[in-house]
């Protein structure tokens, strides 16, 4: 129960108090640039998902096995986790362009825009906050950074479906000239942001 | 020449009820909960009022000019806006609040997305949302002007900023940290448990674990007299005007019911925290003071008047259903489980950034299909 | 300086690297993939800033969208006409020099009486779908007025004149034929540079009725038909029409024609045509 | 009060009917001169058969039928054919029309005029006898009737339905028929069961016109019979009741596929006026040349419900009730939610002139943005999203507006109605079909080509 409550609170945090867009504006580069459809919102924020969900596992693990034991873990924890991430999106970019053109065609080509995007960094930092609890133990650390990366994603999918929702709702409005396209949506952006201060303080 | 006459596409009937005519009704529906703030705050309450209305319909104009459309201010809704943005403010605020606040309505909210119809965010509350953010102390402010009301919590109130040591005497008598402050909404947020003993007169607090309220403290906030904001203290005047909105067919029941049901009913189901003298408990299920949450704070005004905002609700009845449900469930977890007293502003507001997904999700079958319509986007 | 510390990081940092790149050397190999080459080359002209403006995820998704033609090639606003003409050149769809074409308005109609007042959506389309009173003017083959070609035009080359009659710019016009498919009356046309000599009426009306209702309308008289020596012009249904495969462009009947209805724009089109070939002479000396 | 049976959405415009309610049906002036439009039904227009200076007798042929989705035109008066030549339509294009000069006579064609039992018609000798009639749907559609009661193979028509609910404003004719010639509606009825060999009859009447309820009901009882069930039904009142598909719903509650026809649901819907134009024409041997045209509008002195030869210029009759030329600013063939407007007081009346309005007030199109206000929505007949429609409309996107259902609309203007953003829909509704099927016909013939 205990546990089931540690969990849920996560999962709240993750997608809304704490959203990566709104709350804490990470990612905001992906969120502008492929938020104007519906359809490739949707696929950027699974490939979203996708990246935070393995960059939180291959983060903690080098963090836990490699960074710590060297005492590394206050001055190496960002270059070698971009260094990690990049490699294994990368990686997974390939096998997946050849093992799974489906799935490569729904995500694949979202993926090397995010492969080193500061939301994913972003999330691999927070996660560090576990591992620095007292009593826990490697296995709940490593599940909680997983549990964190999904969600910390759905939150990050979650802005970017909404938003693309709006902006097609703005494509037939007449909104003035000078604020077509970009201006627009980082205004969207911030009301949309100012409505998320509603999740404030909610623990 | 032969006489010209004129051809029009059809229908040649029209309603006569066009944006006007919705936006003075709208108007005339909040008349009744300023005329109570007048009553019960004084003159100053209607001077923030007027700074922004004046300063929405200026704004409007000067937005209009800027972007070289016609003017449209006769259409009322820029008043509207000033209004309902005036009634989510404290009484005694300073002057630049409401200016502040209407330009960033009017200015940002609105004609940066192209003007009525086209914001996706309620205007008002966008304005009271910024405002929020950038004077929180103005809006928060626990200064109220003296009451007129007679009810044992003004006295209480009286009492916290006349005579503090007063209050921290009667919290001895009790033998619990009483705090009370200004609105029944922060009351809630901020009960403790009495352990059974003797309870302060007009205060909220928790005993058994579970919240107690009076009967004569909901009468007392549903009839407008407590603290709060300029437009949303009493919940019967606003209940008039929600009315006759209703009557006049200018709303459908479908936002306001499925809002302040879901208020009620998930006021009464989850468990609140509250402070038990040394840590954070819960009181129990289905016990929630349901009926003080729909009269207490902004819930009419939001569930009547702002939910209801036409550009910035759902099209669809089920639609509507739907987000009202929505800012209901919001509303009450802002209030129970989140940093402020108040959940109806932010939650109207992030049900408005739902809306279009909403509106996609509702589209209705088309008739004579088994599907609704699907245009490519 | 703590040189163990700095050889352990130094260390453990190469020791990444080497794995990873390994890794990704051997993926590479392992998982090629064999892709249309022009979105290889499409994506290197492209400016690889992954902003999102063209509304495909990123750069080398809008190539394959260039290169499976779902996209047009002029949507990236980074790279500009420059990245737009190279992207071009690799498509294969390079405009080959031919002689401009533009866009003409058949009806000169300005001044034809209104039939009734038309309140509604102000677009030529509009005002003759059935039950629309077909038309405001009283000339029913005639320019409409409201400006529907004019906002089609995507190179603004269209304006309305003060009698709600569309000139054509020349200089803008592209002959890209979009003011034909939008005119509901099927006024506008497009046709070589070289082809100079036009009857700028459709009415089918009998001539008294045309005389009546418009000033530059053909009234049928016939004129133009014993003048042309090449037998080139003939009335057919009240309305003068040129055979082009005879006509020789001399532009007599334009001299006879008692209503102005027939034109000949050569003297306009070859100064036009002469000031844009010392214009490119000079460009290239 | 219980539920009266009704269909999902509508409008409610005040109805305006008391203007010409009272009015008895009386019969119009016959003009001098009568001009009779080939085109005045769906599908192709008659061809003339008679030469200028010809004599012709009142229901003889002058315009034979072409094909068949196409009706005969006749002579409305005995008389010389003048000329032929061109006149107005209602939907604003032009059309064939020949010119009769009227003798005064009235004489009847030969087999015209001539009272005649139909009991032992066959299903197929009615159709022939409508399709001679030139009967076609006087609600204002004007469909050729003998088309609609003969289904393709293979389908069968369960029950007809009678149109008596005549929801748009104005309009009384139907029911001031209703009120004065009960007993021929519903013989029309039987007539129309017998010819498509149903045994199911019901009329729809709206709720505010009780006492034409109370007549027709009465009727039908009168004249039901085991094999001949016939049942008058009142309906709910709310714009577009009236409707095709929105009648089947409320009465038989069934919806037509999109792209499809009522007959596929076994429905048959037909207009009162049409009913007693086939009693008129299997009983008294007349073909169709004069229909009830309710002449009304706030700049008609005395509205009337006039009995009008076909091609008496809608002038005529609107001088004949003592129209305010000065006043009128906009004159509408049919009813003000689906008529047409029109600027020609020469053009002649038609068979699916149901109503002349002359209205005072221009009701100029001065549109805002969308405000959302989902009133559109709630008041759509047919279920669409009218708002989405008119902005892509607006746009300019009208081959997107085919994927939003626009095809499905039935122009019925229920949104235009109630939109307070006073937002011409329905003309960009139109506007967009006009586009599609244009786009489809270029498809069509790109397809041809290739």
């Amino acid at each position: 129960m205990e546990q089931a409550v540690i969990y849920l609170k996560i999962i709240f945090a993750a997608v809304f108090v704490q959203n990566f867009v709104l709350s804490k504006f990470l990612g905001l580069c992906p969120f502008i640039g492929v938020s104007k459809k519906r359809s490739s919102a949707i696929g950027m924020g699974l490939a979203v998902i996708f990246v935070m969900t393995l960059a939180s596992a291959a983060t903690m693990l080098i963090y836990q096995y490699l960074l710590k034991p060297f005492k590394m873990e206050f001055y190496l924890d960002i270059v070698s986790f971009i260094v990690v991430i990049a490699a294994l999106v990368q990686f997974v970019e390939l096998a997946m362009r050849k093992l799974a053109p489906a799935l490569y065609k729904a995500l694949g080509i979202y993926l090397p825009l995010i492969t080193t995007n500061c939301a994913v960094l972003g999330v691999t930092q927070l996660n560090l906050e576990f591992a620095k609890l007292n009593g826990i133990t490697l296995t709940d650390c490593l599940l909680r950074s997983i549990v964190n990366g999904v969600f910390a994603g759905v939150g990050f999918t979650l802005a970017l479906v909404l938003m693309a929702g709006i902006r097609e709702r703005l494509e037939s409005s007449p909104v003035p000239e000078c604020m077509q396209g970009v201006p627009i949506a980082f205004i969207a952006a911030a009301c949309m942001a100012l409505a998320f201060f509603g999740f404030a303080g909610i623990a | 020449m032969a006489k010209q006459f004129v051809i029009t596409p059809s229908p040649h009937l029209k309603t006569k009820e066009d944006i006007g005519a919705i936006m003075r009704a709208v108007c005339l529906a909040l008349a009744p909960a300023f005329i109570f703030a007048l009553y019960r705050f004084g003159y100053w309450s209607i001077a923030v009022t007027a700074i922004a209305v004046v300063t929405a319909v200026v704004t409007e104009a000067i937005c209009q000019r800027l972007r070289h459309v016609p003017y449209t201010v006769d259409d009322y809704s820029a008043v509207v806006t000033g209004l309902l943005l005036a009634a989510v403010l404290p009484p005694n605020v300073a002057w630049y609040v409401p200016f502040v606040g209407s330009i960033v309505a009017i200015g940002i909210a609105k004609h940066c997305f192209g003007g009525l119809g086209c914001n996706i965010w309620n205007p008002a509350l966008m304005g009271r949302a910024f405002l929020q953010a950038a004077f929180p102390t103005e809006i928060n402010s626990g200064t109220w002007p003296a009451a007129k009301g007679e009810s044992l919590l003004t006295s209480i109130y009286t009492n916290i900023n006349g005579s503090f040591d007063f209050l921290v005497e009667s919290a001895k008598q009790v033998g619990a940290d009483v705090i009370t402050s200004a609105t029944p909404l922060e009351q809630l947020t901020r009960v403790v448990d009495v352990a059974g003993k003797v309870e302060i007169p007009g205060a909220i607090y928790v005993q058994n674990g579970v919240i107690q309220v009076s009967n004569s403290q909901i009468f007392d906030v549903f009839m407008g007299n407590t603290f709060g904001c300029i437009g949303e203290i009493s919940a019967l005047a606003l209940l008039l005007g929600g009315i006759y909105l209703l009557g006049k067919k200018i709303i459908t029941w479908h936002i306001p019911f499925a809002y302040i049901a879901t208020v009620a009913l998930l006021g009464w189901i989850l468990p609140a925290p509250y402070s038990n003298g040394e840590a954070t408990a819960y009181t129990a299920w289905f016990t929630g003071p349901w009926l003080m949450h729909v009269v207490g704070g902004g819930l009419f005004i939001g569930a009547f008047f702002m939910a209801t905002d036409m550009v910035t609700s759902p099209m669809s009845r089920l639609g509507k259903l739907l987000f009202g449900c929505g800012c209901g469930l919001l509303t009450i977890v802002i209030r129970i489980y989140g940093g402020y007293p108040e959940g109806v502003c932010y939650s109207i507001l992030l049900m408005n950034t739902v809306v279009p997904m909403i509106d996609c999700w509702t589209r209705p079958r088309v008739y004579g299909t088994a599907k609704a319509s699907c245009p490519k986007h | 300086m703590d040189w163990k510390a700095l050889s352990i990081a130094l260390g453990s940092m190469a020791g990444i690297g080497a794995v990873l790149g390994i890794v990704l050397a051997w993926g590479s190999k392992r998982f090629f993939v064999k892709v249309d080459e022009r979105v290889e080359q499409v994506e290197a002209i492209l400016p690889g800033v992954n902003c999102g403006a063209c509304g495909f995820p990123g750069c080398s998704g809008y190539a394959e969208a260039i290169v499976t033609s779902e996209a047009t090639m002029t949507l990236c606003s980074p790279g500009g006409a420059e990245c737009a003409h190279d992207i071009a050149r690799i498509m294969g769809a390079e405009v080959e020099a031919v002689e401009p074409k533009y866009a003409l308005t058949a009806c000169q109609g300005g001044n034809v009486p209104n039939r009734f007042d038309y309140s509604g959506v102000h677009d030529c389309r509009a005002a003759v779908v059935p039950g629309m009173g077909g038309g405001i003017k009283h000339c029913t083959y005639g320019c409409i007025g409201y400006g529907t070609c004019a906002r089609a035009c995507p190179f603004g080359a269209i304006t309305m004149n003060d009698k709600q009659m569309p000139v054509i710019d020349e200089e803008k016009c592209t002959g890209c034929g979009r003011c034909v498919e939008v005119c509901p009356r099927d006024l506008n046309r497009i046709d070589r540079e070289s082809r100079t000599v036009f009857v700028l009426c459709t009415s089918h009306d009998k001539g008294a009725v045309t005389n009546k209702i418009c000033d530059h309308g053909c009234i049928a008289c016939k004129k133009c038909e014993q003048e042309c020596p090449f037998d080139a012009i003939h009335v057919i249904d009240n309305l003068a029409v040129i055979d082009y495969e005879k006509c020789k462009l001399c532009g007599k009947c334009v001299d006879v024609c008692p209503k102005g209805v027939i034109v000949n724009l050569r003297k306009e089109r070859r100064a036009r045509k002469q000031a844009r070939e010392t214009a490119a002479k000079e460009a290239t000396t | 009060m219980a539920f009266l049976k009704t269909f999902k959405g509508g409008v409610h415009p005040p109805d305006h009917k008391q203007l010409s309610k009272d009015a008895a049906i009386t019969e119009a002036m016959v003009p001098e001169l009568l001009t009779v439009p080939m085109a005045q039904h769906i599908g192709k227009p008659a061809q003339p058969v008679v030469k200028v200076t010809d004599e012709v007798k009142r229901g003889q042929v002058i315009g034979e039928s072409q094909g068949f989705v196409s009706a005969n035109v006749h002579s409305p008066v005995s008389g010389k054919v003048k000329r032929i030549t061109e006149c107005n339509t209602p939907l604003g294009t032009k059309t064939q029309a020949i010119l009769i000069e009227n003798d005064g006579q009235d004489t009847w064609a030969e087999g015209c005029n001539v009272e005649s039992n139909p009991e032992n018609l066959t299903p197929k000798e009615i159709r022939s006898r409508i399709a001679d009639a030139g009967i076609v749907g006087m609600g204002g559609a004007t469909f050729p009737t003998h088309v609609k009661l003969s289904p393709p193979e293979g389908k069968t028509i369960d029950t007809v339905l009678l149109n008596g609910v005549e929801c748009e404003p104005y309009l009384t004719s139907d029911y001031r028929l209703m009120l004065e010639s009960p007993d021929t509606i519903v013989k029309g009825l039987q007539l129309v069961m017998r010819a498509v060999n149903c045994n199911n009859g019901y009329i729809g009447v709206e709720a505010n016109k009780p006492d034409a309820f109370k007549i027709m009901e009465k009727t039908c009882k009168e004249l039901s019979s085991s094999d001949a069930r016939l049942a008058a039904v009142m309906l709910e009142v709310k714009y577009p009741q009236g409707g095709e598909k929105q009648l089947i719903e409320a009465v038989l509650n069934r919806e037509v596929p999109s792209g499809r026809l009522p007959m596929d649901i076994g429905a048959l819907v037909q207009n009162v006026g049409s009913s007693h134009a086939i009693y008129q024409a299997c009983y008294l041997n007349r073909p169709l040349t004069e229909r009830i045209v309710a002449v009304t509008g706030e700049a008609v002195a005395e509205p009337a419900n006039l009995l009008a030869r076909i091609g008496t210029p809608i002038g005529d009759l609107l001088r004949h009730c003592r129209f305010d030329e000065e006043k009128a600013v906009k004159l509408i063939c049919g009813g003000p939610m689906m008529g047409l407007a029109h600027f020609d007081l020469e053009m002649p009346v038609n068979k699916g002139m149901s109503g002349l309005l002359a209205l005072t007030d221009a009701s100029d199109w001065d549109f805002r943005h969308c405000i959302r206000c989902g009133r559109c929505v709630d008041g759509c007949a047919a279920h669409l999203l009218p708002s989405e429609l008119s902005i892509i409309g607006e746009s300019g996107r009208f081959l997107d507006a085919e994927e939003a259902n626009v095809m499905d609309c039935i122009e019925c203007g229920a949104c235009t109605y109630v939109c307070p953003a006073r937002r011409p829909i329905v003309q960009w509704i139109k506007l967009a079909k006009q586009e599609i099927m244009k786009e489809r016909l270029r498809k069509a013939e790109q397809a041809k080509a290739v």
